[in-house]
């Protein structure tokens, strides 16, 4: 059957056969940087653009529909536009920070992909701290917002940055919480092992309520942690103008703003490979006919179909909810869900150790 | 030179690098960005020596925790685009010398010291290895350290709430007057 | 209370003012003129006496007459919703008048409205400073009667 | 979270950019901070121009400055003659167009003592409903937007649009309608006029459930609103507040009902009112408003008189000598049209007391204490219209 791990084990091959061990490795690494950086071009653009139909959709307008067949080349065009446009630097910024903010988002966010389970057997780098590698590197993204915010020199980007700072500081909590409701379900911390055990069921079924609700809570603070509404306070357009962005143009906002949208997906897929089982098919029980049927469809649609729809859910939780406030924002985090979810992880270790689970 | 030795240059160099820019700097900001930087290195060279769980816990800890509270504790006290005032050369040599000193020490140490070959065999670095080992009471073990660890964070914690909540009385009163002033020109 | 009635009533608190009520045009309201010494006591009865209660100045405002200016304050009663007219005429050159901004609070906006359009010194006004001109602003106030802007001026 | 606010009271303070206009030195501590929201800012709604004073995120005090679209429309229609200074008016409140021009018109029958036809006036209070309730519509658009929801706005502007659509066929135009005359109205109503109204009344009618289940009982936004801004019933009245923003206070001061004009006392309606005074109050009252216009238009609509729409006036107006004040009901509170005249064809002095002038003035009062993100949630209740501030 077609699939990804044929292809990249032709293509292994091909090239050991062809040149000494250095040299095919060294060409491997160039490969998969540029699938990578294809990869997160592409999901800009697609992005961008199920995002402004959603949008759309939601909104009772139709959305961008003169750009190409149903105006899907949009995101294209706007690209090309924020490439020649001038990027400025404000007077009285620190123009070394100010630069290199918007590349450290983009380079953390790249770094995030390796982890990554794209399909079966189709992963850059399965190493065995897979999901605590992509919430350590993660935390390095407040660093970029920070970096932005204070080399602005702009007051609304100095608050947008501090906003940001507390808001992803305390949310990582919940969701690292809540990441660690799968790992002690799993007893490991490698993504490969995950998807594996969840071959007779995803957890979100197998886990009863308890991974339900560590679910929910992951959702709720990886919208926070991406600075997605309803907690987007740190661009909070109507109070901040742009907030940590205010000061940016042209190429380095467009860095930020596909940052956004590709940890949008990462943590998406990360949602996916916990809870909802990575690349495995949907199956039930002892129905061999119907798990055949979807044995049938390939790993990465399934992958990538979950990751959609949980991409569709914080999209849709950004054009319906209005923004929090500050205070209500710490407030949910450390007085509603930081609990929950540490009484859930009880709970789960619980049912880890009796047993009690599919 | 095989490759991984080229990495490991590589990441010696950006660690050493950043870190002598990270004293150098006049910029504050600059200075805990350039700390971060090496603490990137560092974690990169466990990554080489596959310790990926020591490297993924010095990027939580160190760049996710310290360097944030550095870098808002630069917010809170700071102002963008000033710079530090130049230090005196009679406090850059004897800085330089006291490092010298240091740095002298340790080397002396490692050289003289006789590193002696073990025969017990390195655990796998999984995660279920290393929380045994955590919690394990035996020879070995790592019980009382994490303990004695996590009763010097609770002290800690406590600290700063003690601290936070003495601050406040303090302030309270002043907001007051300031609000009581307001309402008389209103 | 009726017109009549509150005619006594204005009459007992402040003898010296001459009242008079337009009856055909207009709305019918009684107005009331007083000297410009006399406004503040005056002001702080209307609001603070059982039967009238003027507790809420909806307008406040000046006219130039270009012999003198008038300021008009046009007061009501929330509960029993009777209303009367306040003028007070000042001297043209050397505008000047006890604020009222601290009875009733709108006063403070509508003062200093009135203060760089009319040029109209409200003493003792807590924060009497441009409002709406441009900073820095000099020269004549713009809603008197013989401003000329040189720039912008619209004549019809 | 009160930590966090202490943290972020260290702030650093930062020099005065401003100039003559800049805050009272006295209450500025060493750790707040100024920053400039507007002209140029998404949550004032045009030129307004606030110069926050900030403990952290905390609000100490709030300037505004104004006159960034000054047109002295006052000095202007001094020059303009009775019938060209109501078309001026249209650019105060533009979102209230048509009962500026009411307010207006209205003064000048009264000097004029001019009785209109009974078909004019049904069709001034319809028109005068409509345009509130598409005011409302798009200031509860307008603030939902500022909170950070920005479907509600779509939805409000379909409803709007229909009304616009309704206007543009009559009238002749979608905002600045001039559409009222000394002694009437302009022209007569469109033939399809009545029709489109019912048609607009059905699709309002099937679609308000929306407004409940995106803001009203969403958790979020009750938490935004309630308890913030909270303004009481003798500050309302103090401040001069008219409108939804004192009716949120538990203040009765509807012009329709206090003191009726056309045809209002013999309507069936009720004065909304809202005793908590917080933004939650007033987003209920203007909510709540525009289903009372609803039914003012469900009651005339299929009863406008036959007759003319326009009694006859000379060309050339003249106003005796003497002073005519008027008030009506505008989206935002009462207008009041004060003209001083001399006996010319122009008025001596005219002043236009304005809801917005009023209403803006209580911002600093009730912002104080609050946090910045709050001070969206109030200007957008407070339903401020720059234009209608300067004029």
């Amino acid at each position: 059957m077609w699939s990804f791990s044929n292809i990249a084990n032709s293509i292994h091959e091909w090239l050991s056969n062809n040149f000494n061990p250095t040299w095919t490795i060294i060409i491997e690494m160039v490969i998969a940087g540029v699938a990578v950086i294809s990869l997160f071009a592409l999901l800009g653009l697609v992005l961008v653009i199920m995002e402004r139909k959603v949008s759309a959709w939601m909104q009772i307008r139709l959305g961008p529909n003169r750009v190409g067949p149903k105006g899907m080349f949009q995101s294209l065009a706007d690209t090309l536009k924020l490439l020649v446009k001038e990027g400025l630097t404000p007077g009285g910024a620190d123009k070394f920070l100010f630069n290199l903010a918007p590349f450290i988002a983009m380079i953390v966010a790249m770094l995030l992909m390796a982890p990554i389970a794209f399909a079966k057997d189709f992963q850059l780098w399965d190493l065995n701290i897979g999901v605590l590698f992509v919430s350590a590197v993660s935390s390095i993204m407040v660093i970029s917002i920070l970096m932005a915010g204070w080399a602005s020199n702009n007051k609304y980007s100095l608050m947008g940055a501090m906003r940001s700072g507390a808001q992803i500081v305390s949310y990582e909590l919940s969701a690292g919480l809540s990441i660690l409701a799968v790992v002690v379900m799993t007893g490991s911390l490698q993504v490969s092992e995950i998807i594996e055990s969840q071959r007779n069921g995803w957890w979100i079924f197998k886990g009863h309520l308890p991974m339900l609700i560590a679910f929910v809570t992951f959702i709720i603070a990886v919208t926070a942690e991406t600075n997605r509404a309803p907690f987007d306070l740190a661009e909070a357009e109507s109070e901040l103008t742009a907030g940590f962005h205010t000061e940016y143009s042209g190429m380095k906002f467009a860095l930020f703003f596909l940052a956004e949208y590709v940890n949008v997906f990462i943590v998406c897929a990360i949602g996916a490979t916990l809870f909802l089982g990575g690349w495995m098919p949907f199956h039930i029980g002892k129905w061999e006919g119907f798990n055949h049927v979807m044995d049938y469809i390939p790993s990465s649609i399934w992958f990538f179909g979950k990751t959609f729809f949980l991409i569709f859910l914080i999209m849709w939780f950004r054009w319906t909810f209005p923004r929090l406030r500050i205070d209500q924002l710490l407030n949910l985090e450390w007085k509603y869900l930081l609990p929950i979810s540490m009484i859930n992880l009880l709970i789960v270790t619980a049912m880890a150790i009796l047993g009690w689970h599919f | 030179m095989t490759g991984s030795d080229i990495i490991f240059y590589l990441l010696a160099t950006l660690c050493v690098v950043f870190a002598l820019l990270s004293v150098t700097t006049r910029h504050i900001f600059r200075a805990a960005i350039y700390l971060l930087f090496t603490l990137i290195g560092i974690a990169g060279i466990y990554f080489w020596l596959q310790y990926e769980f020591i490297a993924a816990v010095q990027i939580v800890v160190y760049v996710g925790g310290i360097v944030v509270l550095i870098i808002f504790s630069i917010f809170l006290t700071q102002q963008t685009g000033e710079q530090l005032p130049k230090q005196k050369l009679d406090r850059k040599i004897f800085a330089a010398l006291v490092v010298f000193a240091g740095f002298a020490l340790t080397m002396v140490q490692i050289y003289q010291h006789t590193f002696i070959e073990t025969d017990e065999i390195a655990i796998t670095p999984t995660v279920e290895n290393i929380g045994k080992k955590m919690l394990a009471v035996d020879s070995g073990g790592y019980a009382l350290p994490f303990e004695v660890i996590s009763i010097l964070l609770l002290a800690a914690l406590i600290g700063c709430i003690v601290i936070a909540l003495r601050e406040k009385k303090n302030i309270e009163p002043q907001i007051q007057d300031d609000t009581e002033e307001h309402k008389g020109i209103v | 209370m009726t017109n009549e009635e509150l005619k006594i009533k204005l009459a007992e608190i402040l003898p010296t003012a001459t009242i008079e009520e337009a009856a055909e045009i207009g709305p019918g309201w009684i107005t009331v003129n007083v000297e410009p010494i006399e406004w503040l006591a005056f002001a702080q009865q209307l609001r603070k006496e059982e039967a009238l209660h003027f507790n809420f100045l909806f307008c406040l405002t000046c006219i130039d007459w270009k012999t003198h200016l008038t300021m008009v304050y046009h007061l009501r009663s929330t509960i029993f919703h009777h209303n009367i007219v306040v003028k007070a005429k000042l001297d043209r050159d050397k505008p000047a008048i006890e604020t009222v901004s601290h009875i009733w609070r709108t006063a403070e906006f509508h003062e200093r409205e009135v203060y760089e359009m009319f040029g109209v010194d409200f003493l003792n006004h807590p924060d009497l400073r441009l409002l709406i001109l441009p900073d820095g602003w000099e020269g004549k106030n713009p809603m008197r009667k013989d401003f000329e802007d040189p720039v912008n001026m619209i004549r019809l | 979270m009160e930590g966090f606010g202490e943290v972020l009271k260290m702030y650093r303070k930062t020099e005065i950019i401003n100039d003559s206009k800049a805050p009272p030195a006295e209450g500025f501590g060493e750790a707040d901070m100024i920053i400039n929201v507007g002209p140029q800012h998404p949550a004032t709604h045009g030129v307004l121009h606030l110069v926050i004073t900030l403990n952290g995120e905390t609000i100490k005090n709030v300037e505004p400055h104004l006159g960034y679209i000054h047109r002295s429309i006052e000095k202007m229609c001094e020059s303009l003659s009775y019938r060209q200074f109501i078309y001026v008016t249209s650019r105060m409140d533009y979102l209230s167009a048509h009962i500026n021009n009411h307010a207006c018109a209205l003064c000048v029958e009264q000097g004029l003592q001019v009785e209109i036809p009974p078909r004019a006036q049904v069709i001034r209070v319809l028109m005068d409903e409509l345009t509130r309730i598409a005011s409302h519509e798009l200031w509860l658009g307008a603030m939902a937007m500022d909170l950070g929801a920005f479907t509600p706005f779509f939805h409000a502007f379909r409803e709007r649009e229909s009304i616009n659509d309704i206007m543009e066929e009559t009238c002749g135009a979608r905002l600045t309608m001039n559409y009222m005359v000394p002694g009437g109205v302009m022209h007569d109503l469109h033939p399809s006029f009545q029709q489109r109204v019912k048609d607009f009344m059905q699709l309002y009618k099937s679609k308000v459930h929306e407004y409940d289940e995106m803001l009203t009982g969403n958790i979020i936004f009750q938490n935004r609103m309630k308890n913030v801004g909270v303004l009481s019933a003798e500050d309302a009245i103090s401040y001069g507040c008219t409108g939804p923003t004192a009716r949120g206070s538990g203040v009765s001061c509807d012009v329709r009902k206090l003191y009726p004009y056309e045809i209002y006392n013999t309507l069936e309606f009720d004065e909304v009112l809202e005793t908590g005074g917080d933004s939650f109050s007033r987003y209920m009252v203007r909510v709540r408003e525009m289903q009372q216009s609803i039914r003012i238009i469900e009651q005339l609509i299929d009863n406008i008189p036959e007759g003319d729409f326009q009694t006859k006036t000379k060309a050339v107006l003249k106003l005796p000598k003497g002073e005519f004040y008027s008030r009506v009901e505008t989206a935002r509170g009462e207008l009041g049209v004060y003209i001083v005249s001399e006996g010319a064809t122009t008025p001596y002095r005219i002043k236009f007391r304005s809801p917005g002038f009023s209403n803006l003035s209580v911002l600093n009062h009730i912002a104080k204490g609050s946090k910045l993100g709050d001070l969206v949630a109030m200007m957008g209740t407070l339903d401020l219209v720059i234009p209608d501030i300067d004029r």
